[in-house]
């Protein structure tokens, strides 16, 4: 029972797994968002061109989608508006074989990266749950659960590791996405697997109506690198050119094997959650206002005119590139989508099941008794009312009130 | 919605009533409960200054403070895990889901202890905890914001589960949930959130208690069972079936866990015929646990078998495709239509249906 | 278990056979699918190293490296979630749940992500995972440790559910769950691991694809449904039956989803009447869909009501008293009884059991 | 859409969101674990010789619990031999209104609490789930899903201090706990709102076969509550004198409102993860030997016998009082606990719900009709047979060889 007998057993030195295994000091990210625009920096004054169109383009975009929801086009849209340098940095930092795993709110970053905006927005328009092949772009589907895509990402840059390809993946969170367990498991796992990943961390001050000092008390969202091991870099997000400089730092660490970092970029959303969201129950109109002064596109504007890159040549081009995008936005939206409701059969399995061939022919029957049913009589009941829901389903969407994502 | 307003006004109370929608009368429950007991505390995503996306807990942070009724961080097994311990300690906490499949990350939570953790102390430790899940769809939801999960719940020993259709039971069994002694899956059809029904905050009609069905209606010819969001529609359905003979009776169930079999075999013994319907999948959904109750116990009063119209066995369907996959008035009619009534006896009816290699192409 | 083994090996091929415990029948089944595709890589809780707490993966990581058989960090829902990461570039992960309840936290990346990405994408991103859940009870288990969990896959469309009973079923169907497209649960019975039947690892017998059900006892009187588990316990009471007069046929259904309607309700059209039996609670189970299919296909070939025979509604129980909750064979043909045979048609029958005020005291 | 008009904009202070709230500098632990024992440090004799006395009870405890499993009277037992310390800590730090939540490996910190040993092991013996009133000893059920039970005491410990009560809680986790996403929601729970909780995390070195390095790539587990904002403490587990101050610093500090605090007790588990384990198969007796070194039980011993307060007479009435509880424990573990199988039913709901009153007539009914034939036939059928499961069932216990909890 006792073990007085054991001489000098506490002389012995203590074992090895006791000490801390590696200096916390080089993970810990710095006290203030580094940023570069505005500062002495030398900048490549191309790059500094491309963000500028891609911001421009960016907020165009955000204002096109928001145009969108309230002409019943899309059912619902989460804005970037002021996350636009986040958002273009991360579309664009990327090399070819790398993939993005954006978050609900994050169309911005792939239509950055160089998807077709009305694919994009088919999660938001309501024709299909995702509206591009991810293998194609390698752009994985927008995730609405929280945090969920965060594991995904580990996971693929992990098998592309294990393939011995040079492939790097992009995760995007929001702040309030970072309590979630699937973000610390994330995180874990890639750090223990040193798989190429980065997170991006969107710190945008809110999650819907709770702000940053309810979802968190670290001095930090990038201090929570410490804990898995892994570097933390804290990042001006309205900075445009430091956001892509400190993701590609980070890309390049994870591609040459230097394992996954977390980049939080400190931003804020300018318009309210989501269309549906009324912002003003939660904060002040002077906050936003404080925010403005801070523009994404006007820290790039300044910086490009004091490098003598930006007349109003250039900018008439940026804008008129940006009016295209949306005028193409607009009319691919304002037609109706070609749907096939048998569809919804088709790809739940490999193979549909017997009780889904069977759910299939019923629906068809139906379909085809309304038909019948419409060539009868001119103003004919339609699958809506079939389905006991009040008119106006067959517009695609229905918002009650306060409804939102 | 009308005819179940109708309905549940017509349950004959005298004070001063206006119209009010589901949500108001969710509310007021809370805000009654919060009166009444100050150990009933609310936890949850946006449901402070914000009162939820839906609006359910508006102004309460407000009125009772923010200790009271709080902003969590997002993290929903941490809200489920921490609204344990706070039962543990004596606490009566109100927890809101903000849509039905944000709840699954606090699966584990909620199976493993919440619908445990009084038999495993052999009830020292009670979990009086309310879960309010806004379920179902035909809100235009994208994909996530429409599920039915009630199949997950009911299938978990130790959850009541309960679901209310009308304004009336929105508030009634909303606080016989808080004051219930255990764990209590409420789940709000979100579709109904928005309809009306005269009612009085002041003097609110009292309601059957948590376990008992309603017939909504009474009818002689069949009946149809189902609960929540799709009660408005077997309740158009028995109005349409009139034009085809049919005098379809309706029974509300109301609660899911405890099941209230007296009033379901009662009705369907009566009338001998029966059709199931729900939104939720229909395979491993509800409707086959209450098919095979119903069957077990009125075997030799049925003049066929039990039908079931429900969503299909597909994940919730995108917006513009979400009106076909609803169970509507046609598809309940066309169930009804399939009930081997005695004109139909030379036909091959729906046992030669379904099989491996059969239905569609 | 030997009923069982007996019919399984009595398929017939011709190499040498040996006793196998179905164990070590999974664990070839693993080994094999990985010599034959590199993509195939095993995750899970001390896989690796150890070879699973039940073995199941002993020497894959020392045969195949850790890259292919992994230890990863003790976090469910990391696990399944990198696992759909994987599939997504290509890999076909096999991912191993410690035990049933386990799995639970992984749940929302289940069913939101695994279950659904297929659909999502429109078949771009396929979800070719196995998950592995040693499940259910009958081993002294404690808490947590024997869950029936399939009622909540059931209910989740996208997902297949498969369950083997035999040695030949486990190495079959396991191979069958790896090459699949889709995500399976592949639901492994803990108290058959050990049980043995002669097999031949060097030419594994032949066995019918995923979604098909096999009769593992021809019968004329009436037919046992069942799976996984319950199999032995519905053979030995099919043997027990004969004293009783009985002639009972047994269908092991072996794949939950997709179901195989065809040979049950061929059965049950044969027999006129049948029994489900799982080990799962009853309430929400897999026994009520299956009871519901069953009347719908097959009402005017029934004597009597599906009967179902189940664990009971109740969290699992310490293993002191697991005896009485487990379907065993009295209870079995205490329901064969209940079928209201020729001779009973004076009685009451179960039709009156039941309802809201009945039952016990 | 450009914003090159805004004068100014970019010479606006950024906005207060970004700083860092907090220097992360007095979050950080030590770079080594923290112990007294063996120091120059002024240490109370009283409290050593009452973790002594603790700690080798505790091992006997161990010791006599796995014998139990031999004879089939435990289902299972996962023994804590080897982090004695720890776990007396734990269960002797508490002021009587602290509530503790054990995981399933810290029986030891209950009885070290002074809970009854036979009450303690309801769950590894089979009888019930868990065997004793947690209002009553505010101890909560051992939590066998890991890391769950945290999320847990951060309610409670909220809850208490919303009712203004003085209750802390203290939450004990394996290594391989912090991986789980329930560890990172309650960290940040607690932290957001300043709840009085302290969690003890026991790394032990393992997780059943998992090593620590395959489980995270951090400095110290210590080091992830940085991410919390919240102090992490790194202490010798093995030292009970060091982590039992450790813990009762972070516990006053709660009690003040202070907040919570996580601390890593470094130690060893000597043994299997349970009897059910082969350890030889993931690890060195060697790695065994060296920690055996390093023995609770001996720091503590040398310490008092330096301080003249262990002599042979000490030793003896120690030694003697850790027998009697063993002897308690076996005579009583080795009585047949009385079961009522209707039990079963009757703690589901608080009230038996209909469906539960048919299904327990029913296995009375099954009961009385057993009773009957075992008193037609000598050797009647039983309830094991009844379950169609093999003969043995009633001995309460079976096992099938490698099968772990
Ligand atoms: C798991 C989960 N829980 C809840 C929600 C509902 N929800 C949608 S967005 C949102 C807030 C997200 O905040 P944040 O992560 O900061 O991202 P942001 O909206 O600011 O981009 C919430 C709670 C969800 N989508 N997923
Ligand atoms: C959620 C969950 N997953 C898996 C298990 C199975 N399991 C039981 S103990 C254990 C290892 C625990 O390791 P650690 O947290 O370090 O605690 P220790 O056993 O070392 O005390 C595992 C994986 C479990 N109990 N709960
Ligand atoms: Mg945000
Ligand atoms: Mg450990």
């Amino acid at each position: 029972m006792t073990v007085l007998e054991q001489p000098g057993a506490y002389h012995l030195a203590p074992p090895p797994a006791w000490r801390p295994r590696l200096d916390p000091a080089p993970l810990l990210p710095d006290g203030e968002p580094y940023h570069l625009l505005g500062t002495e920096a030398d900048l490549d004054p191309e790059l500094l061109s491309r963000l500028h169109a891609g911001v421009v383009r960016g907020r165009r975009f955000n204002e096109q989608a928001t145009a969108l929801t309230k002409q019943g086009r899309l059912a619902v849209y989460p804005s970037s508006t002021g996350q636009e340098a986040a958002e273009v940095a991360a579309g664009l930092v990327l090399a070819e074989q790398d993939w993005l795993f954006p978050s609900y709110r994050d169309t911005l970053a792939a239509v950055a990266r160089g998807l077709d905006p009305v694919e994009v927005l088919s999660l938001l328009r309501g024709d299909w749950h995702s509206g591009y092949d991810p293998r194609a772009t390698r752009v994985a589907p927008l995730s609405t659960p929280l945090a969920t895509q965060l594991p995904h990402a580990v996971g693929l840059a992990h098998a592309a590791r294990l393939r011995g390809d040079d492939t790097v993946a992009l995760a995007m969170v929001g702040d309030g996405g970072t309590s979630e367990g699937d973000f610390h498991e994330a995180l874990n796992f890639a750090a223990v697997w040193q798989s190429p990943v980065v997170f991006l961390v969107q710190n945008n001050g809110f999650a819907i109506s709770v702000p940053l000092a309810k979802q968190t008390a670290a001095p930090s969202l990038a201090h929570k690198a410490v804990g898995y091991g892994m570097p933390g870099r804290l990042v001006d997000g309205n900075d445009a050119a430091a956001t892509h400089q400190v993701l590609g730092e980070a890309i390049e660490r994870a591609r040459e094997g230097g394992g996954p970092t977390l980049v939080e970029a400190v931003t804020y959303r300018m318009e309210a959650h989501t269309n549906a969201d009324d912002a003003s129950r939660y904060r002040s109109s002077e906050e936003v206002e404080h925010w403005r002064a801070h523009d994404p596109i006007a820290l790039l504007e300044r910086e490009l005119r004091a490098l003598g890159r930006l007349d109003e040549h250039t900018v008439e081009a940026v804008r008129a590139d940006a009016e295209d995008m949306a005028a193409g936005m607009r009319d691919r939206m304002n037609a109706d989508p070609v749907l096939c409701p048998t569809e919804l059969f088709e790809h739940v399995y490999d193979q549909r099941t017997p009780q889904l061939r069977e759910q299939s022919a019923l629906l068809r029957a139906e379909l085809a008794a309304d038909e019948e049913l419409a060539a009868e009589t001119a103003a004919g009941g339609t699958g809506a009312e079939r389905a006991g829901v009040p008119s106006g389903a067959d517009e695609g969407v229905r918002r009650p009130g306060s409804e939102t994502r | 919605m009308s005819t179940v307003e109708t309905i549940s006004a017509a349950d004959g109370t005298t004070a001063a009533r206006k119209p009010v929608t589901m949500a108001q009368a969710l509310n007021q429950a809370l805000r009654d409960a919060m009166l009444e007991d100050p150990t009933v505390h609310l936890m949850g995503e946006d449901i402070g200054t914000l009162g939820g996306v839906f609006r359910v807990t508006d102004g309460l942070a407000a009125e009772f403070g923010e200790d009271r009724c709080t902003d969590t961080p997002l993290a929903e097994a941490g809200i489920l895990g921490s609204a344990i311990g706070m039962a543990m300690y004596g606490l009566r906490p109100v927890v809101e889901m903000q849509f039905d499949a944000f709840a699954y990350p606090s699966f584990e939570q909620l199976v493993s202890h919440a619908a445990r953790m009084r038999n495993r102390t052999r009830g020292a430790l009670p979990m009086p905890i309310t879960v309010r899940v806004p379920y179902g769809g035909g809100i235009g939801g994208v994909e996530h914001h429409s599920d039915s999960s009630e199949a997950y719940y009911m299938a978990t020993p130790g959850l009541q589960v309960v679901t209310p259709a009308t304004v009336a039971d929105a508030y009634g069994l909303l606080r016989a949930a808080i004051v219930a002694e255990d764990p209590v899956i409420f789940m709000e059809p979100k579709r109904l959130y928005w309809g009306k029904a005269d009612w009085s905050s002041a003097e609110p009609e009292r309601v059957p208690p948590i376990g008992r069905a309603v017939v909504r209606r009474r009818g002689a010819s069949a009946t149809l069972i189902t609960y929540g969001p799709s009660v408005p529609v077997c309740m158009a359905a028995a109005e349409a079936a009139r034009a085809e003979g049919w005098d379809l009776e309706v029974v509300d169930l109301r609660s899911l866990v405890p099941f209230d079999d007296v009033t379901v075999a009662e009705s369907v013994r009566r009338t001998g015929r029966a059709v199931v319907v729900h939104e939720s999948a229909g395979f491993g959904g509800p409707g086959g646990e209450i098919a095979a109750r119903i069957t077990e116990r009125c075997f030799h009063h049925l003049e066929a078998p039990v039908l079931r119209v429900t969503g299909f066995d597909i994940p919730y369907p995108p917006p513009m495709l979400e009106s076909h996959h609803l169970p509507g008035v046609e598809r309940v009619l066309d169930a009804v239509g399939r009930l081997q009534w005695e004109s139909d006896w030379t036909a091959s009816g729906v046992s030669s249906a379904g099989g491996f290699e059969g239905g569609g192409e």
